[in-house]
């Protein structure tokens, strides 16, 4: 599946009671790639798990290559070209890794998985490991691997960076890289850390209690140190 | 306000009772039996005993017409048995209350009698003590003493000198044991182990292995008709204790005549003693087998309770003859005392004391008939046999 | 004098996985200590360790220098060692008011009588009121609590604690999921908090930590990076790193 | 105090107040459905008893299961504690109604506690398992100590005094079931103190959130345990008041079938009000009795399409209905 | 020892005649999260086609089997997309309600339709003969129940272990969220589950009518032993199963051989034990 544009409009979801996400809309287009910034609970997990239909929507579309899929199930995003990689890795504990990339692999033939221990030789070593036994880079690999060998047309990763060891970040981080300019993949990346973020996408978003409070380019926030500041730093003294 | 109530009660009452009773001389008799559930067939087949005992001597006595009443009580127990009792006599207004298929459903409704006045003819429950407890019970069917009893005798004649018995673990069964020893030991014979079932048990190789260990050479079983006894003759087949020749007896619950389809050609051959077989040679049985036959639906569901029930009707008839539709329940149950007549399963009696049936056993063998059916076949007749429980009470 | 509180050298792994080590903080009477750091920091896994919820694998927990260790949660709770929840796990079909009583009935040692009305008791109901009110929660006291609003609902977990009048009080995130609006309430109801009572806050929200902490500590896989005043804390660079760069010394465990 | 509020969410509080009458309104309407029963139905008296005597079995469940959140299919053994301790003091010369009453109520708190003791170590299906394996073992003991309890002939002959030395048991259970109302009204407003008291609030509390609970500084298992002793004491007096209403006592009293019966019908009523209790035992016993005098052959099917039918419309139980209705009623002004 | 070896063997045959029939149960309780107490009346629906296509269509014995398994998932169809759809994901005591009720008209109707009498399935001669096995004879049905029992363990594993499917359904069950996210129709997955389960159940209640003889009251007259197996065993666990049964099926075997008259004692007691053991039964999954 080749890379498709997403258009997000008037997005709201949450749990419950809670709206955690009001009127978010945005637009990718096909093969670019996004970074989505913000502390920590402001609505980047709910947006991303929203995309992919894991949570409850209150209102508003999701479009991929112009079609809308926001009425249907995950399954069915997922086979209409959503990918996620979520934040909490989710990798089936009692599966084994050769398992899990089975799952990922949607109907295509099992010896694609080729292109996982390609991309991760990590996980060809660990193949016959299962999933609770792996480490957190580890898991990490194997959960994008998962997503990625589905061919998403939109891939979304959330903090794919977190509690991992400088060297792997390295390796993902090139991996991501790789893929993004295959122009394979649109893709958007949620990260706390502003350097990754930026230098990975041409275009960054900013999540503040469930709302866009910034929009443009990375090179314009990179320019901004005030504003970095105040929405993802530790803040300066008001 | 009181007027009020009186209305309200005199509308209620006669809404409830229907309007027969007021007028039309119909005399009710109540049936309580385990018409669906576990034992659904044993209550089809009261009510088969009870039609066909219509159907071939008329739906009225003197001039009073009956009319059956059935209250479903699927499996033993007590309290639900007493309030279908009480609501039979109370609401219905019955005048007999006939069926009862367990035991402790019988001891519960006992107490009830004389203050109900109404007689209880027990079509099935067969603890020998039950008609003890009212003066107004009469049993037309068996105690499982009675039905044991010959097969003490009949074993050790055999050439069984060791005996192991086996039996369902509740009151029925420890009946059947107690039966068997004290008649086989009686004899001459010894009993090498007595072993006792839960009820629930589905498989019985364990069991034949423990037979086979005993080093007995006959087998008496007691076990409750139903869906187990297909199972425990199939394993005494199959464990092979058939083929090492042990002997195997039991009283006619393990091959009531609606198992013997099921249990086919893994019985034959085996001798059990029962008050009744459906294949007993008479003029009487063959028309009460067509109509209770007509009754049930179908030939292969036909089994001893109807026979009961039969016989349980004819006692009703005769105590409303003696009546004559008056509720009396003393004068009902004084005038069955002592009554005989040739039943389906030969000539019978109830005694005059014990108001239990005295009646022949029968030691039988599942054989083929012309057909290919199998049945029970009488081979022996033990004329006359009373309840021996209640004899040595 | 002695710390009311004190964390010594606590450690908790998951199957070879490492999620506080060696964590050691101390707090005295009346301290308003916030604890910071990115997700997956585990912030959360340290209020369990010392609330009672998760035992460690080494370290100690003194309350008042004893060591409570080795007790249970319900131990720590009645030696005045109390704690919110990140996702407030309420009553759904009661009401503020009931949860706030029954705590208070617990505290007195009478919530499993049978013989006593729930609502008997006049200076029970008073003292509840009284909490309710400080919170501002008295408006929706008798609505079921699954039909208030969710800032309501973090009010009342700080209510519910409050009611068992802690020593030392553990706020997880105590506005998360809060709409914007309601935080300021957050606040207040923080602000009026016991001046003797112990707090250490959980939370996100930078301005609301800035605001109410005199002293803060920053987690970072596992462990604290730095523990200083507020003031502090943005300057250094390793915290920067944690939050804004790659920090270099997450590691993982195989 | 001083509420502000809408005029709309008014009547959505609760005041204590409005409790007590609710409560005072619902027992009245209870003694006023009991009496009616015996103007009704003069004939059905023993029907009625023996629904008494299940509503409080009912009743003991509802206090584990909906007040608790512990799932029992073995709550019978506790019934037939109750039922053969009557039982045998009966037959072994105590004959004073009241004092069986009691004596049941005292084997069945025992037995609760016993129950409990097992049951509460586990949870979910493997607590459902062992309430299984318990009401299986009683249900075997008694028929094993058949010299006791008459084994699977049932344990007959109880001679119970009139009652005050007045009333007698008779054919037409007007005692019974004068007495079994009056004792199920008495245990019915003991119940509604029960969970209204802080101890009630605190296993609704268990029920939803054990965790929560903890964390406010309440041990859970013992207030767990009380609550079986005190189920156990409801359901013994049931047992108890079946034994000395019908004077015998079966093995069906301590058996699963009775238990899985009893569940059926609390779930049918529906969880946690006490009034869902006593409404599914009165609903599905008396639809059983119509439908099985009606066909006696068949009624089986029809009772499983009323429980499908309940599912499929009021998955909550009928008192969730009830609900239903009052809200959507409120909703229209 | 020859006693010991023979107790052995029939300990196995019944085991495995209630792992058939339980492994279904299991499947449905801890993949599905359904508490379907009316597994046993599918069994029993089975029971009723292999009897009637063995002796009213004289169909052989495999023809038999092959059609109660067939017959009873399309019977199993509409129920699971009207009934049982309604009560996925519903507390356990509703599904408990439903399914009861089900189990009701299931007896109810099959009692009008079939009568209440035993119905049997006629085993081809070469399985009705007793076998002698050196030590002693045993029925070659046995042996043939514990080559099912086998072929279906083996089967299930080689089904959910190596196949695609059996890693989807896996999948589905450690994380129903995340697979659907991946693509995996988790609905289709389900429906496909429970139809397994209902065959397995048709198959156990075929096979196993030596045991466990075909009649009306069969769906309830088992329940509570499959109940119990399947916990025991852990919900949702193919080895936790074939252990429960086998242990189960042996202290079962050997309580009933050694005391016969404490039986139930033993099994009960066996029951209590374990589960205080192994709160989640021998291999569960964590809920």
């Amino acid at each position: 599946m080749p890379a498709a544009s997403l258009d997000v409009r008037n997005l709201s979801a949450g749990y419950g009671p809670t709206l955690v996400l009001e009127d978010v809309s945005f637009s990718v287009p096909a093969g670019a790639r996004l970074s989505i910034l913000g502390r920590n609970g402001m609505g980047k997990t709910t947006l991303l798990s929203t995309l992919m239909g894991m949570n409850r929507r209150y209102g508003g579309e999701i479009l991929v290559g112009g079609k809308d899929l926001s009425p249907l199930k995950s399954s069915e995003r997922a086979r209409r070209g959503i990918g996620l990689v979520p934040q909490t890795r989710d990798i089936f504990r009692s599966l084994t890794v050769e398992e899990n990339l089975i799952v990922g692999i949607k109907d295509r033939p099992r010896n694609v998985i080729q292109e996982a221990y390609d991309m991760f030789p990590r996980l060809h070593e660990r193949r016959n490991n299962l999933g609770w036994q792996l480490s957190g880079g580890e898991q990490q690999m194997l959960s994008t691997a998962r997503t990625i060998l589905g061919r998403p047309a939109v891939l979304l990763l959330d903090e794919p960076l977190e509690g991992l060891a400088p060297v792997i970040c390295e390796e993902l981080m090139e991996a991501f890289t790789l893929l993004a300019s295959s122009g394979e993949m649109t893709i958007l990346l949620v990260e706390q850390r502003l350097e990754s973020a930026l230098d990975f996408a041409e275009t960054v978003l900013i999540l503040e209690r469930g709302r866009i409070v910034w929009q443009g380019a990375s090179e314009a926030l990179r320019a901004d140190p005030g504003l970095v500041e105040h929405y993802i730093g530790v803040g300066s003294l008001h | 306000m009181i007027a009020g109530k009186r209305i309200l009660g005199a509308a209620v009452s006669a809404m409830l009772m229907g309007s027969v009773s007021a007028y039309a001389d119909t005399i009710k008799v109540g049936i309580i039996g385990p018409f669906s559930g576990p034992f659904a067939l044993q209550g089809k087949n009261f009510q088969a005993g009870v039609e066909a005992y219509m159907a071939l001597n008329g739906k009225s006595v003197k001039g009073h017409d009956i009319e059956i009443i059935y209250r479903d009580l699927p499996a033993a127990n007590p309290a639900q048995s007493r309030a279908l009792a009480q609501e039979l006599v109370v609401k219905e207004k019955v005048q007999y209350l006939g069926g009862v298929y367990f035991t402790p459903d019988a001891m519960a409704i006992t107490p009830l009698l004389s203050q109900a006045n109404t007689p209880l003819v027990i079509f099935n429950a067969a603890t020998s003590a039950i008609v003890n407890t009212s003066p107004l019970v009469v049993r037309t069917s068996f105690t499982t003493a009675q039905t044991t009893n010959p097969l003490g005798k009949i074993a050790f004649n055999e050439g069984v000198k060791k005996a192991i018995t086996v039996v369902s673990d509740y009151g029925p069964g420890v009946d059947a044991e107690n039966a068997f020893r004290k008649a086989f030991e009686a004899a001459g014979g010894q009993v090498v182990e007595a072993v006792r079932m839960p009820m629930n048990t589905t498989d019985f190789s364990p069991i034949m292995q423990r037979v086979r260990d005993s080093g007995a050479t006959g087998l008496f079983a007691f076990l409750p008709s139903g869906p187990p006894t297909l199972g425990f003759v199939k394993a005494f087949n199959e464990t092979g204790l058939k083929k090492a020749g042990i002997k195997f007896y039991a009283p006619g619950d393990l091959t009531q005549e609606s198992d013997l389809p099921a249990l086919g050609e893994a019985a034959e051959g085996l001798k059990t003693s029962f008050h009744y077989s459906v294949a007993h040679d008479s003029p009487e049985n063959k028309k009460f087998v067509e109509a209770a036959v007509k009754a049930i639906g179908s030939a292969d569901q036909l089994s001893f309770p109807a026979v009961g029930a039969y016989d349980g009707m004819h006692v009703i008839y005769k105590m409303i003859e003696a009546t004559d539709g008056k509720q009396d329940a003393k004068k009902a149950v004084d005038a069955v005392r002592g009554l005989s007549w040739t039943s389906p399963r030969g000539p019978v009696r109830i005694e005059p004391e014990t108001r239990h049936i005295t009646q022949n056993i029968y030691l039988r063998e599942v054989a083929k008939d012309a057909d290919g059916k199998y049945i029970n076949k009488e081979i022996q007749t033990f004329p006359d046999q009373k309840d021996p429980g209640l004899a040595t009470q | 004098m002695s710390d009311l509180f004190r964390v010594e050298n606590l450690s908790k792994s998951f199957g070879g996985l490492a999620v506080s080590r060696n964590i050691s903080l101390s707090m005295p009477e009346g301290e308003r200590l916030a604890l910071i750091g990115p997700n997956g920091a585990g912030k959360t896994t340290f209020v369990n360790l010392v609330t009672g919820q998760l035992r460690p694998s080494a370290g100690r927990v003194l309350l008042n220098g004893g060591d409570v260790t080795q007790l249970g949660a319900v131990r720590r709770v009645r030696k005045g060692l109390v704690r919110t929840f990140q996702v407030t796990r309420l009553f759904s079909d009661l009401t503020p008011e009931e949860h706030v009583t029954l705590t208070v009935l617990q505290r007195e040692g009478k919530a499993t009588r049978i013989l006593s009305r729930f609502r008997g008791n006049t200076h029970v109901a008073d003292e509840v009121h009284g909490i309710l009110g400080t919170l501002g929660l008295h408006e929706v006291a008798r609505r079921k609590v699954g039909q208030i609003a969710y800032g309501q609902q973090r009010l009342l977990e700080i209510a519910i604690a409050l009611a068992l009048k802690p020593k030392v009080l553990l706020l997880d995130e105590p506005a998360a999921g809060v709409p914007s609006a309601d935080t300021p309430r957050i606040e207040q109801a923080l602000e009026r908090l016991p001046p003797s009572l112990a707090v250490l806050m959980i939370e996100h929200d930078m301005d609301l930590v800035f605001r109410f902490a005199r002293r803060v500590v920053v987690l970072a896989a596992g462990e604290v990076i730095f523990e200083g005043g507020p003031s502090e804390v943005a300057a250094d660079p390793k915290v920067r790193e944690a939050y804004l760069g790659n920090y270099a010394h997450a590691r993982s465990v195989a | 105090m001083h509420i502000m509020a809408q005029a709309g969410t008014v009547s959505a509080m609760p005041d204590a107040k409005s409790h007590l009458w609710r409560d005072a309104a619902g027992i009245a309407l209870i003694s006023a459905c009991g009496a009616a029963g015996y103007w009704l139905f003069p004939d059905n008296l023993a029907l009625l008893t023996r629904i008494v005597a299940v509503a409080l079995l009912v009743l003991s469940i509802d206090l584990v299961v909906g007040y608790c959140g512990v799932a029992t299919l073995g709550q019978a053994a506790l019934f037939g504690a109750g039922a053969y301790a009557a039982g045998i003091a009966c037959v072994n010369g105590v004959t004073e109604p009241m004092t069986l009453i009691a004596i049941g109520a005292i084997a069945g708190a025992a037995a609760g506690l016993l129950m409990g003791g097992v049951m509460l170590r586990a949870h979910g299906l493997a607590q459902l398992v062992l309430s299984i394996a318990i009401v299986q073992l009683f249900h075997e003991a008694a028929n094993k100590a058949s010299a006791y309890t008459g084994g699977s002939d049932g344990l007959a002959g109880l001679m119970v005094s009139p009652l005050f030395g007045l009333f007698e048991f008779d054919l037409w259970g007007r005692t019974a079931y004068l007495m079994g109302l009056v004792l199920l009204l008495l245990v019915f407003i003991a119940l509604k103190f029960v969970v209204a008291s802080p101890f009630g609030m605190l296993c609704r509390g268990i029920k939803q959130d054990p965790v929560r609970i903890r964390a406010m500084g309440a041990f859970v298992f013992p207030v767990l345990l009380k609550m079986f002793v005190i189920s156990g004491a409801v359901a013994g007096t049931g047992g108890a008041l079946a034994a000395v209403s019908t004077q015998v006592v079966g093995l069906d009293s301590v058996s699963f079938e009775l238990s899985a019966n009893a569940l059926v019908m609390l779930v049918l009523g529906g969880l946690g009000t006490l009034y869902g209790a006593l409404i599914g035992t009165v609903i599905f016993m008396g639809f059983e009795h119509v439908v099985s005098a009606f066909n006696p052959f068949h009624w089986m099917t029809m009772v499983g399409a009323l429980l499908i039918a309940v599912v499929l419309a009021a998955p909550g139980g009928l008192t969730s209905l009830v609900g239903k209705v009052a809200a959507s009623r409120q909703g229209k002004p | 020892m020859q006693t010991i070896l023979s107790i052995a063997i029939d300990a196995l045959a019944f085991g495995m005649v209630l792992f058939i029939i339980c492994i279904g149960l299991s499947l449905t309780m801890g993949l599905m999260r359904v508490v379907n107490l009316a597994h046993g009346a599918f069994a029993m629906i089975a029971g009723y086609i292999a009897s009637y296509a063995a002796r009213d269509l004289g169909l052989g014995y495999a023809a038999s089997i092959f059609l109660a398994i067939i017959g009873t998932i399309v019977i199993s169809i509409p129920l699971e997309r009207f009934l049982y759809r309604r009560i996925y994901g519903s507390p356990e005591l509703t599904q408990v309600l439903m399914t009861i009720g089900l189990t009701f008209c299931v007896i109810g109707i099959t009692n009008y339709f079939m009568g209440p009498t035993l119905k049997i399935i006629p085993l081809p001669e070469a399985l009705s003969q007793p076998l002698d096995v050196g030590f002693r004879t045993i029925a070659a049905h046995r042996l043939f129940v514990i080559a099912c029992g086998a072929a279906v363990a083996g089967g299930l594993w080689y089904l959910i272990e190596r196949t695609t499917f059996g890693i989807k359904l896996r999948a589905t069950v450690d994380n129903a969220a995340m697979s659907d996210a991946l693509g995996v129709r988790t609905q289709v997955v389900y429906a496909i589950s429970f139809a397994i389960a209902i065959g397995l159940a048709a198959l156990g209640g075929v096979v196993g009518a030596e045991f466990l003889p075909i009649e009306p009251y069969y769906a309830l007259r088992y329940m509570v032993t499959f109940l119990v197996v399947v916990s025991v065993g852990g919900a949702g666990s193919i080895p936790g199963a074939l252990i429960a049964c086998l242990v189960l099926g042996f202290v079962d075997t050997t309580g009933r051989y050694l005391m016969p008259d404490f039986g139930n004692f033993f099994f009960y007691a066996a029951v209590i034990l374990i589960v205080c053991l192994f709160p989640r039964g021998f291999l569960g999954r964590a809920q």
